[in-house]
């Protein structure tokens, strides 16, 4: 039994860990993990910088390259979660009563964003795509978990939200969403094209010291990917356990595209790498990162 | 100075009248549409709520993690302050050195040192507890330096004319003039505590707590839930103040005297 | 100045200094009080200072006792720096002197326990204390329950409880009531007969400071001087009949002179 | 009681020792290699990292942001608190009866009342300041009611014996004796007030403050600018802990005395 | 028990009480010190109140004044309660009743400041009574920087400057020197012919007292009771020769008497 720290954060794009989990594939590699649970990016970055924790459930790919810049190989990816049209996550939602069809009514509206540098410019970034200037809109950035009572409350008209905020809102019908695959959208000129925001990672130093632990992790991991990618249903129940969806959203529940690196073909590297370089861009990066570097095929 | 029968409220439930108009106050706010129901539900649903949470135990659970780590925090604070507070205090010179270091970190939010403790302290329950004792313990040394330093010079210049040492004069003098001023320290101190310990769990993460139930019940917006956590927060708060306040009462019987 | 005392009487015991005072400077902001000032206390003796009020006496005895720094100069006990002798104080302001947190009868024993005597000997020195003068109060009292009087009465025990080299009380009947006030002036010389302890008396009382001493420091206003120092020699165990007693009225008198003289300049 | 002599460093000097020994503390954490320097920046990086936060003028900006909403919401709560404290404090009767509910509130994570706040007063600058505001007023109002009910009664009854009306009594005297304890509250108010309004920038959302600042930086790990944000948030609570400090010492010259 | 005092001297003036106590009831926690206690004292005069410590000399007329609850019992001054009266007090505490924040000079001002007195008029009575007492300290001092004598004639200044309609007075002088002492109660006596206003003062110097009083309340040790309450019948204005006029020293040895017999008493 190899001991192994994971960084969870308890939200439908940790899936595969909790698949694994509660299968017993990690049993199977003989394999003991250990549940952090950690609350965004931040902690999580700084948790396998610190080398705290040999794995992340998720960590959205822009925190993860910056990480790389900051101290090489601290997050490299075993998979990879796509966000797009066809796997919404992202999007643009109006409040029951703002009148808008398409993003481009938005002009005078107040918009809330998820928080954070990097969804905050990317919202901006669609919003201009659309047409819409800075000064057009007025756009603040709050804790996701106020998402719903601020639109319920009217204080916003719209918002730039992720799921499954996005679910409940439609349910509780506070909102209805006006866009999804806003990311694929706007950095890759296509709504359907994966736009790989987050993903699985290990950290080079598990990947270095216990080589042969980290290949069996690894495996558990890919196994809970492939099985998800097959029958997404059965799959997605782990979610009731594991993280706050509820049983009556777990079938409308969106969920990420989830890929083994070994699936990704040079087209959609290439498009992770302009998504990226587009992010560093974004948020004023010194450098941008070689996304190969830190894609681990197992 | 007036007489009891011009109040006929037993002192007793004089509390009890303070909640009552919480709750009327609560109820017009409802009745006024001042606030969505969905957002503000009504007391009634909140108890419902609490009732719910204690009956299958996971309020109760959450509460009681959150008591020991808050007490944990609390302790470990009092501790290191007390003793620390009284060699400041007694010893205006270092305080003067230290001075700007400790109103310098008492004024940094215990929110943004999260990281810092994150990251030298690892991602475990450690954590969350130290940074409540960082909080908690700067504010009770505040308090116990701040009450030695302004104690009445009389009494320690007795003792030290009775020759008692420096030591004796500290602990014997010096920490019981100040004890009126500790004790608010640690009443501040533990509600402190408490408010870092529940927004640690909030926002670094936890699996259980108060702190945690207030974030799942939020993200869900699942609001009887999360005033009832949120009051079971509150009611933890003024527990932990009452038992500095009676072990005040019973130990500084002769302040204002 | 005529040393009045030494014309009336030859005084048999040759005063050895206890308490030396050498060119003692002191000022509260731009007040002097204390300026090349020299005084000595025999050993002993029963010294009583008398002056106007705000003229010095508690700052004097606050000096001596190291409970405020000099400005200048020097003080010794017995050769020795302040801190290292054992002495006795009764503060004026008895109020706020003694312990809240202690009952009476702790606040009492409590310089003994800094004295490390043990428990029971303190007990046994606290009950013969208490029966020495004859306490009827609840000392299982705490200070802020009893009378000022009462108040008092404690802070006079607790200065005596540890048989001090030197006894400084600064005005210590002044909240006591007729009878208690006769009784302890008694309990006082008979302590004094007793152990010869050097003893420093502030009081207002003119009749009570020469009554108590055998020396009387007569100070003017500020900035302080000796107005006079003269030896009262009546015999001792004093008692009623030494009121009457011709050389005790006669320097009673010079010392009010002196007093009224002082008070009046400037 | 020591002369100055046995000391040579001179008293204004004092403060600056504690942060030298700060920095070398922190130096030699970096040197024993005790946290990665990814997570923990040398102090020479963070103080390049302030400087040019000053100089390109966004550090500056967010601190006097900060600085405008503490002081908002400290004065807001002085106005509420005080007046009210010395109410309640006179009035003990009163106090009982909101005892509970101020220990509560106080013992209320102000974090846990975001939403409340952000449903009642929306998502403007006003609601950061008011839950500012509202932590603060709890924490005065405590500490003068507390002084307030502790001052020695015998000045309160010369006063009376005077024939000082109720009001009077409260303002000249009652008010003057709890004055300082009514610093300490102000003191603690005040380091809470900048502590509530970093975090509400941090986690409400905002488009400038020292928490924004500190909320980009953790988020993008650029750590030399958070503990720069960090630190100027410190040296804000710092400088306005000293304006009440040197406050006290020109209103409270009697204190100790 | 005999009105020694009527059987001396005719006393012209019909007493008209002032202050009426009756069935006064005050404990404290277990220990009572009135129980059904009844004392008038009469309009304009000067009532001299003499007894053991902690018999309740300070809690009696702090029950008068108003100042902590009675137990039972009424308290009438003039048939008015004590809120509807203009009182002064000197309280036994000098110390903790100066209020710290105000200079000297402002803390004698205050009752004035109270009563609505404009300033100018304050101002002048101010220095009218700091005139009459001749006062030599710098009354801009603030009172932690005076001596403790110093604070207690502030103390006194300030109860006089409003001209009450009765004045209490706990121990005033017990912190005054010698000759501030004589003054004072000479000051004091003149303070009382002139305007004739209700004097109560407490006092553990039977002379004092005596000479001070038209009438001396001896009480008794707690629980309290009236040992005697005889006329001093001495013609005022009140001198040296006082002190040796037979009928003065008749009265102060039968005081002394009742004294003795109450203290020595259980
Ligand atoms: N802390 C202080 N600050 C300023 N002046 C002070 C201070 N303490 C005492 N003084 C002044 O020093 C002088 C001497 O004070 P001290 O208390 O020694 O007088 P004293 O002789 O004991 O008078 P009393 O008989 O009234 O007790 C007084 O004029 C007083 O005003
Ligand atoms: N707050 C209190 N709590 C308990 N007992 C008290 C309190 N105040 C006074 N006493 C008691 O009541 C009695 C009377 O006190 P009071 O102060 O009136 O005495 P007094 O006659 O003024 O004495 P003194 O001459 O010493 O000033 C004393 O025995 C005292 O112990
Ligand atoms: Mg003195
Ligand atoms: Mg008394």
């Amino acid at each position: 039994q190899d001991k192994v720290k994971v960084g969870v954060f308890p939200v439908a794009t940790s899936l595969p860990y909790f698949v694994a989990l509660d299968r017993g594939y990690f049993k199977e590699q003989k394999i003991e993990v250990e549940t952090v649970r950690l609350i965004g990016g931040p902690p999580t970055a700084a948790a396998l910088i610190a080398d705290q924790i040999d794995a992340a459930s998720v960590l959205v790919t822009l925190e993860g390259m910056n990480t790389n810049i900051k101290k090489p190989g601290a997050a490299v990816y075993i998979s990879l979660n796509s966000q797009s049209e066809t796997y919404p996550m992202e999007q643009f939602v109006v409040r029951k009563g703002f009148q808008a069809k398409s993003i481009k009514d938005l002009k005078g509206a107040k918009i809330l964003s998820a928080p954070g540098p990097g969804n905050v410019l990317m919202a901006k970034a669609a919003l201009e795509a659309n047409g819409l200037k800075e000064g057009d809109y007025r756009l603040e950035q709050l804790d996701t978990a106020q998402h719903l009572g601020a639109l319920k409350a009217g204080t916003f008209d719209a918002g730039y939200t992720l799921e499954p905020t996005a679910t409940m809102m439609r349910q509780q019908g506070i909102a209805d969403t006006l866009e999804t695959g806003v990311i694929a959208r706007t950095v890759l000129g296509d709504p359907k094209a994966d736009a790989f925001v987050g993903g699985g990672v290990i950290s080079t130093r598990f990947m270095t010291e216990r080589p042969e632990v980290a290949k069996r992790y690894a495996a558990a991991w890919l196994k809970a990917v492939a099985d998800i990618r097959k029958d997404p249903e059965s799959a997605r129940r782990h979610l009731l356990k594991n993280t706050l969806v509820p049983e009556s959203a777990i079938n409308d529940i969106p969920m990420p595209g989830f890929f083994a690196v070994s699936q990704l073909d040079d087209k959609s590297i290439g498009q992770f790498q302009r998504f990226i370089d587009f992010s560093m861009k974004l948020i004023n990066a010194p450098e941008t990162v070689d996304v190969r570097k830190y894609l681990k095929t197992y | 100075m007036r007489s009891a029968a011009s109040f006929p409220i037993r002192d007793s439930l004089l509390p009890v009248v303070g909640v009552v108009v919480l709750v009327l106050l609560w109820y017009a706010a409802i009745a006024a549409k001042l606030v969505d129901p969905v957002l503000l539900p009504s007391p009634w649903e909140t108890m419902k709520a609490m009732w719910t949470g204690v009956a299958d135990g996971t309020l109760l659970h959450d509460f009681l993690r959150t008591v020991e780590r808050t007490i944990l925090a609390t302790l470990i604070a009092m501790v290191l302050a007390i003793p620390l507070g009284i060699v400041l205090g007694s010893w205006p010179r270092l305080y003067l050195a230290l001075e700007f270091v400790i109103d310098f970190f008492r004024s940094t939010p215990a929110s943004a040192m999260f990281p810092l403790f994150l990251v030298v302290f690892g991602v475990g329950d450690e954590t969350k507890i130290l940074v409540a004792t960082f909080g908690a313990a700067l504010v009770i040394l505040f308090n116990v330096a701040y009450g030695v330093m302004n104690a009445r010079k009389n009494r320690l210049l007795a003792a030290k004319v009775m020759g008692a040492s420096r030591a004796r004069i500290l602990f014997e003098v010096t920490l019981l003039e100040s004890l009126p001023q500790t004790f608010v320290g640690l009443r501040n101190g533990v509600s402190l505590a408490l408010v870092i310990v529940v927004v640690a769990e909030m926002f670094i993460g936890s699996a259980d707590g108060l702190g945690h139930r207030v974030f799942e019940a939020q993200q869900l917006l699942q609001m009887p839930d999360m005033y009832a956590a949120i009051f079971a927060a509150g009611a933890l708060g003024y527990c932990l103040n009452l038992l500095f306040q009676v072990a005040e009462r019973r130990l500084v019987h002769w302040s204002g005297k | 100045m005529a040393r009045l005392a030494v014309a009336l009487k030859e005084v048999p015991v040759v005063d050895v200094p206890h308490v030396t005072v050498r060119g003692l400077r002191k000022s509260f902001g731009s007040v002097t009080i204390y300026d090349g000032f020299d005084v000595d206390i025999p050993r002993g003796r029963f010294v009583s200072i008398f002056g106007p009020n705000g003229c010095g006496k508690s700052t004097l005895i606050n000096l001596i006792a190291g409970l405020i720094p000099v400005d200048g100069g020097e003080i010794r006990i017995g050769g020795k720096p302040v801190r290292d002798v054992r002495i006795g104080y009764v503060f004026q302001n008895y109020r706020e002197a003694l312990f809240p947190w202690l009952r009476a009868i702790d606040n009492i024993e409590y310089p003994l326990r800094v004295a490390k005597v043990p428990k029971a000997e303190r007990d046994a020195r606290v009950a013969r204390l208490v029966a020495k003068f004859d306490v009827k109060i609840d000392l299982k009292r705490y200070p802020y329950e009893m009378s000022g009087g009462q108040q008092q009465l404690v802070s006079i025990m607790r200065a005596l409880i540890v048989e001090p080299e030197v006894l400084f009380l600064d005005e210590p009947f002044s909240a006591l009531d007729y009878e208690m006030t006769l009784f302890m002036r008694d309990q006082l010389q008979h302590i004094f007969n007793e152990t010869r302890m050097t003893m420093v008396l502030v009081s207002h009382d003119l009749e009570e400071a020469v009554y108590m001493a055998d020396k009387v420091l007569l100070l003017s206003r500020a900035p302080t001087t000796i107005a006079d120092y003269p030896e009262i020699p009546c015999p001792r165990p004093r008692n009623p009949e030494t009121l009457v007693d011709p050389v005790f009225t006669q320097l009673r008198g010079h010392c009010l002179d002196v007093f009224q003289r002082e008070v009046r300049k400037s």
